[in-house]
């Protein structure tokens, strides 16, 4: 299980949770498990999210490897100019 | 849109006479090319004086100067006896658009394009520029303020143009100024603009005539503002009443370029410094 | 967390330096081919009719006048193309051709193809459009207001909290700890207000294309674009083909600063071309630029920020309100997300708002969402300095972050340069010159996150030992310079014996956009892997030459060399004498990269500025400009410093001169560069660039985006020197002059 | 529409060409004479992308009719190198790093060279302004500046 910090605007869609619990080694993985725990989430996986993994933040990457301790933030999909 | 070049002024007026919908004049197109690029003013006929002998001449005689319609602003700017005895006209012309839009714009089209925020007309009109209006009924003289009649508008009729532009003879003891406010240093229209010029007695303002753009549908001779420093050396009492009287005379339009109240208070500010200007420039021409 | 080959110590031989760039004679004689200098026989010209009102229902539009004239080939209307799009590919066909509503000043109705472009200019205005006014909004407070009309029912997501006005259409919060304890611990709270205007990125060259579309689906583009793969997938899309048969070529860009990564012509050219079977070209004139393409979102901000009289930050809470026209798409998290990045913050909170409007979508620009953020941010921690007595480097020093703190968006930092770019910053003689009358100095930092994205390269060489890069990152300001000298660098031939392409959307995978500041990163990266790849090949050649194993060989300065005295005695093999005999030793070689590289480190500045006030007109000018900025490592450091020139100047514009204005009735009054005032020649002065060369670990030689961070600070460095030199701190941008009047005249008036 | 008979020297080459009245020097040039070194940034004289010379006189050609083209002479950025051999301005802006796309380049260059010819030896702030009509928003200008004030230079020793 891997401990994921969600932005707090999700909150209401996690019943109030901001940390959420779950099973991935990969962010692909992490965030289908995401949507099978919270189906709400579902739209926003969708729209597109940035995962960093230990400080660095990862675009669009769904094979990056996710260790057990690994600090993990799900962040909106990052654009630029 | 029909385009002509005629070779006189007479076959000018005589096309403009017969013109058919609208039509307009083209010198340095500076204006004329933007509204139609733009379809604000689509001509159906175009007449370009550049053909017309004479009109790309600067001359000077015993009744002062007399440009051709078809003088740029560069031209005025490299003509060092004009820019001498006229730096205020001289330099109001140079402030419009950028070094490309001075190798083609016009005093005339300045003038008759009808734009309040116009920089060169201040000037004229503080200098006392007369024009000769070119029409079917022959030449006649004008000054400067009687042109423009509103936004867009002069009070040439159907079938008349300008042909020249007089300057009277600068005389001794004379100076004149012309500062425009804009936000950057360049390349905008004036929010307010203002021409000055004025002749000294020693050390005492004997003549002045102070003029303002943009702050009323057309620009404006303020009378008040030249009654304020007629008769003193421009001390600080003299000064205030000028900026008073200059902010007085605004009758502003809120809009993109600035607010009634900015252009109000920045015309008396740029009065007393166009003044000063004019005044330290009379005062080295004696 | 490193890439594999990564050696932040070595010595490179082209790498830092300042070769000429390769397209240069192509761009000083004229010759080099922008977006409308494309010509094709037969060839159409195309303009769009476009609403000229804020809000209005499309009732009917009758096109039966212009197609009278002779010279008419054909018209065009959202019914020409595809159904039944969903989400995002809906929006932008929303946008590119109204459907049932125009939804701001400048939205396309329909476009027409005429044998000329004056005949095409006059057909345009021969189309009829029945319109319903609909009431409008374009303020971004109003609009959230109960009163402002919905401009778009049901646009909102999930994120949206109950009871909101449905023109908020995404929600964003963030945060971590107790800003209320923070603040209960500050000496001084200060609590403000901030307010900036839409900008617009300003490129000067207007969107051009040329395309043409077979009724067999099979098209060709040539466009002006950031993002050729992406035109072809938004076009494919919209015209209802398939990506694979629309092959999309970048021309020359003339700027584009975020702007050009959105898709706006090229489907209308193509649905044009379908209709007649001829090539179409449609350009843009410059009042459709300002009209209906990407300006910035203008915000509405509330920042809170608590400091105890020695400096330390203990709190910040920021609302962060964005309309970004009339779809959503406003970039409120980056500006949540970057307001406080700079700082290494215990109790941080940010909540941001999408708001919808009757305006343009608003489009990336440099840093989308950040610099006005900045803005605000660091204009009350300049005001806590000023309040408390204290030095702004000093104070951001001592709250800066570093490798290691917790971000205000939540991660913690990688290796990171904000300390070096602040002590740069203090030790530069800007910081300590003379501040003359009149004048005031003002300090910001700036962040922005950078971005990797996919990324497909191939590298072939010739017989000849030359080498021949394909990217797919169209090059906006100099990019084919760097991929040539990292490519050089690894093979170790001279600079000039490489040449960039920027190749089509047949040649190569996929490649994202040129934005986010990822081209000289990300491209650049897939430039030495496939270099290495090359390199690879090359050392196999010459191990089976030798009849040694590929481990025994190794590649320096451009020769395959035997390893150690146990390999072999073998003369150096140079990488010519192995490509002219590469078609006899197993084919021709090329060098592959195709990945999508997260390692984009983030990036930050520091700015000075010092800026004179004229108090009797309002009127500014920017005496003295710094930049001092973490690259990461320059590649070309001309091309860098010209990044950080060209941020800060577009950044001065902003601060003190640009922004739309819209009137009553919803129309856009400043569609022309005569009136969207960006700064001229005589507006600047030189401006003075540090590069600090903190390593991205996630590039092989340490690179950092630079594009984009250099827009950060510049809104909030040049408020803070306005104010300094005002003696009134300025929360509106632009800080016009007449605004700046009404500020000292408020003061003065015991009104602020 | 009737179109007009134009016979003018463009780049020191005579030519010949019809264009409907409305038609600019700048639509004469890139769509009839195929020259699209100039470039059409604002149509309104705001941006100088445009810039060309007629007789010596830098004007924009947006701001010029085709038609006024008759019996005049037309300098553009395609005549500015002379064979092969770059102005000394086109070679110092490569050097420089003077440009980034580039967009605007032309059209600086052919101001640029215009400013030289009428004053070798200007200031910073003489050329800032000369320049005030040529808006490139990749650089902030810096590196056009120096360009332009060190090829003076040079020019100046060489002469």
């Amino acid at each position: 299980m891997v401990e994921v910090n969600l932005w707090a605007g999700l909150r209401k869609h996690t019943g109030g949770e901001e940390k959420v619990e779950i099973e991935g080694k990969n962010i692909g993985q992490l965030l289908d498990n995401l949507v099978r725990d919270y189906p709400e989430l579902e739209p926003f996986i969708e729209a597109g999210v940035s995962v960093a993994i230990d400080g660095r933040i990862m675009a669009r990457d769904l094979t990056a490897e996710i260790k057990p301790d690994s600090e993990v933030y799900l962040l909106q999909q990052l654009k630029g100019g | 849109m029909e385009y002509h070049s005629p070779a006189s002024f007479d076959e000018a007026v005589s096309i403009a006479k017969n013109a058919d919908g609208i039509t307009r004049f083209l010198a340095g197109g500076t204006d004329v090319l933007v509204q139609l690029r733009a379809d604000i003013v689509v001509p159906d006929v175009l007449i370009d004086l550049k053909k017309i002998d004479d009109t790309k001449i600067i001359a000077r005689d015993d009744d002062g100067w007399h440009i051709g319609v078809a003088v740029s602003g560069a031209e005025m700017s490299e003509h060092p006896e004009l820019k001498r005895e006229w730096p205020g006209v001289v330099e109001a012309m140079d402030l419009i658009g950028s070094t490309q839009i001075q190798g083609r714009a016009t005093l005339v089209g300045n003038l008759c394009n009808g734009s309040p925020a116009a920089d060169s007309v201040p000037a004229m009109i503080a200098a006392g520029a007369t024009v000769t209006v070119a029409g079917e009924a022959g030449d006649r003289i004008l000054a400067v303020e009687d042109i423009p009649a509103g936004p867009g508008k002069t009070n040439l009729a159907k079938g008349e143009l300008i042909s020249s532009i007089h300057l009277p003879s600068r005389g001794e003891g004379g100076g004149d100024a012309y500062l425009r406010f804009i936000p950057r240093t360049e390349m905008d229209i004036a929010v307010v603009g203002c021409g000055a010029n004025l002749r000294l007695d020693g050390d005492t303002v004997s003549e002045a005539r102070v003029s303002l753009g943009a702050v009323a549908p057309t620009a404006l001779l303020v009378e008040d503002a030249a009654n304020a420093i007629i008769g003193t050396r421009l001390d600080d009492e003299a000064m205030n009443a000028l900026a008073v009287a200059a902010s007085d005379a605004c009758n502003p339009i809120d809009d993109k370029r600035g607010t009634i109240k900015f252009r109000t208070h920045v015309a008396g500010v740029l009065a007393k410094r166009a003044v000063k200007i004019a005044y330290d420039r009379a005062k080295g021409n004696k | 967390m490193g890439v594999e080959g990564q050696d932040f110590e070595q010595e490179f031989q082209v790498v830092g330096t300042r070769p000429d760039r390769p397209d240069g004679i192509d761009k000083v004689t004229g010759r080099a081919r922008f977006g409308a200098d494309a010509y094709a026989p037969g060839m159409l010209h195309a303009v769009c009719v476009r609403s000229p009102h804020a809000h209005a229902k499309i009732r009917k539009i009758d096109a039966s006048k212009a197609e009278a004239m002779p010279e008419v080939k054909a018209v065009v209307t959202r019914a020409d193309f595809a159904d039944g799009l969903t989400g995002e590919d809906w929006n932008i066909l929303e946008n590119v051709m109204a459907g049932e509503k125009a939804l701001y000043d400048g939205h396309t109705v329909a476009a027409v193809a005429a044998t000329t472009a004056l005949a095409a200019r006059d057909a345009a205005k021969l189309i009829e459009v029945d319109y319903e006014i609909l009431p409008h909004v374009t303020d971004v407070d109003k609009a959230m207001a109960p009163d402002a009309p919905a401009i778009r029912e049901g646009a909102a997501d999930g994120s949206v909290p109950e009871g909101l006005h449905p023109n908020v259409v995404r929600y964003h919060e963030s945060g971590h700890g107790d800003v209320e304890k923070g603040f209960a611990e500050a000496d001084l709270v200060i609590e403000d207000s901030f307010v900036t205007e839409a900008t617009h990125q300003g490129y000067i060259e207007p969107h051009a294309c040329l395309a043409q579309l077979g009724s067999d689906g099979r098209g060709e583009v040539w466009c002006c674009t950031q993002g050729h793969f992406n035109v072809q997938k938004v076009c494919a899309a919209l015209l209802g083909t398939e990506s694979s048969q629309v092959r999309v070529t970048a021309s020359e860009i003339g700027g584009g600063f975020g702007g050009k990564t959105a898709v706006f012509i090229e489907p209308v050219a193509l649905a044009l071309s379908k209709k007649t079977n001829r090539p179409v070209k449609l350009v843009m004139s410059r009042s459709e630029v300002f009209r209906a393409t990407g300006p910035t979102s203008s915000t509405s901000m509330d920042i809170k920020i608590g400091m105890t009289k020695d400096g330390r930050i203990t709190a910040g809470q920021g609302v962060f309100r964005l309309q970004g026209g009339a779809f959503p798409g406003a970039p409120m998290e980056f500006t949540a997300m970057c307001a406080f990045a700079p700082y290494n913050l215990e109790n941080v909170h940010q909540v941001g708002y999408d708001v919808i409007a009757n305006r343009p979508k608003q489009a990336a620009y440099r840093a989308p969402g950040s610099p006005m953020a900045a803005f605000a941010v660091e204009s009350v921690i300049d005001e806590l300095c000023n309040q408390l007595g204290l030095d702004p480097i000093d104070v951001r020093l001592k709250n800066a972050s570093r490798e290691g703190t917790k971000a205000s968006y939540g991660p913690k930092f990688d290796r990171i340069g904000l300390v070096e770019t602040l002590e740069e910053a203090k030790a530069h003689p800007h910081y300590s010159a003379p501040i003359g009358e009149g004048e005031g100095r003002g300090i910001s930092c700036g962040f922005w996150f950078n971005h990797g994205g996919e990324t497909a390269v191939s590298l072939a060489l010739s017989e000849d030992g030359t080498a021949a890069l394909s990217v797919g990152t169209p090059d906006i300001g100099g990019s084919r310079a760097s991929m040539c000298q990292m490519v050089a660098e690894e093979l170790g031939i001279p600079y000039d014996k490489v040449r960039t392409t920027i190749a089509d959307t047949a040649t190569l995978g996929y490649n994202e956009i040129s934005h986010g500041s990822r081209v000289t990163y990300a491209s650049g990266l897939a430039a030495i892997k496939a270099s290495r790849d090359a390199v690879d090949k090359l050392c196999h050649r010459a191990a089976a030459k030798w009849g040694i194993d590929r481990d025994a060989v190794y590649w320096e300065n451009g020769c395959a060399k035997p390893a150690g005295s146990n390999a072999g005695e073998f003369e150096p093999l140079p990488l010519e004498k192995i490509t002219s005999k590469m078609g006899m030793t197993g084919g021709p070689i090329v060098g592959h990269y195709e990945a999508t590289p997260e390692g984009a480190g983030v990036s930050f500045a520091t700015h000075i500025v010092d800026a004179n006030v004229d108090p009797e007109t309002g009127q500014t000018s920017v005496s003295r400009y710094t930049v001092v900025q973490d690259a990461g490592k320059a590649i070309h450091p001309s091309y860098v410093e010209g990044q950080y020139q060209g941020g800060a100047a577009q950044g001065i514009g902003w601060a003190l001169n640009e922004e739309y204005i819209y009137g009553e009735d919803g129309r856009l009054q400043n569609s022309g560069f005569l009136d969207y005032r960006i700064p001229v020649a005589s507006d600047l002065p030189m401006i003075d660039t540090v590069i600090v060369e903190v390593p991205n670990p996630g590039h092989p030689y340490g690179v950092r985006g630079v594009g984009e961070t250099s827009i950060c600070p510049p809104l909030a460095a040049i408020a803070n020197a306005v104010s300094n030199a005002a003696g009134v701190r300025l929360k509106q941008l632009p800080m016009s002059p007449p605004r700046i009047l009404e500020a000292l005249d408020d003061q003065a008036n015991g009104r602020s | 529409m009737s179109m007009i008979h134009v016979r003018t020297t463009v780049n020191g080459d005579p030519q010949e060409f019809l264009c409907d009245p409305r038609e600019t020097m700048l639509d004469v040039l890139r769509d009839r004479l195929a020259l699209t070194g100039a470039k059409e940034g604002c149509g309104t004289g705001d941006c100088g992308a445009c810039s060309i010379t007629v007789d010596d006189r830098l004007v924009c050609s947006c701001l010029m009719l085709g038609a006024e083209a008759d019996g005049k002479e037309i300098s553009t950025i395609e005549g500015m190198a002379d064979g092969e051999e770059l102005h000394p301005l086109q070679a110092k802006f490569i050097e420089y790093a003077a440009l980034q796309c580039g967009i605007c380049t032309p059209g600086i260059l052919v101001a640029t060279k215009a400013l030289l010819e009428k004053n070798p030896d200007p200031t910073e702030t003489e050329v800032r302004y000369w320049l005030a009509g040529n808006l490139c928003r990749c650089t902030g200008y810096d590196k056009i500046i120096r360009a332009v004030m060190d090829t003076a230079a040079e020019m100046r020793e060489d002469a």
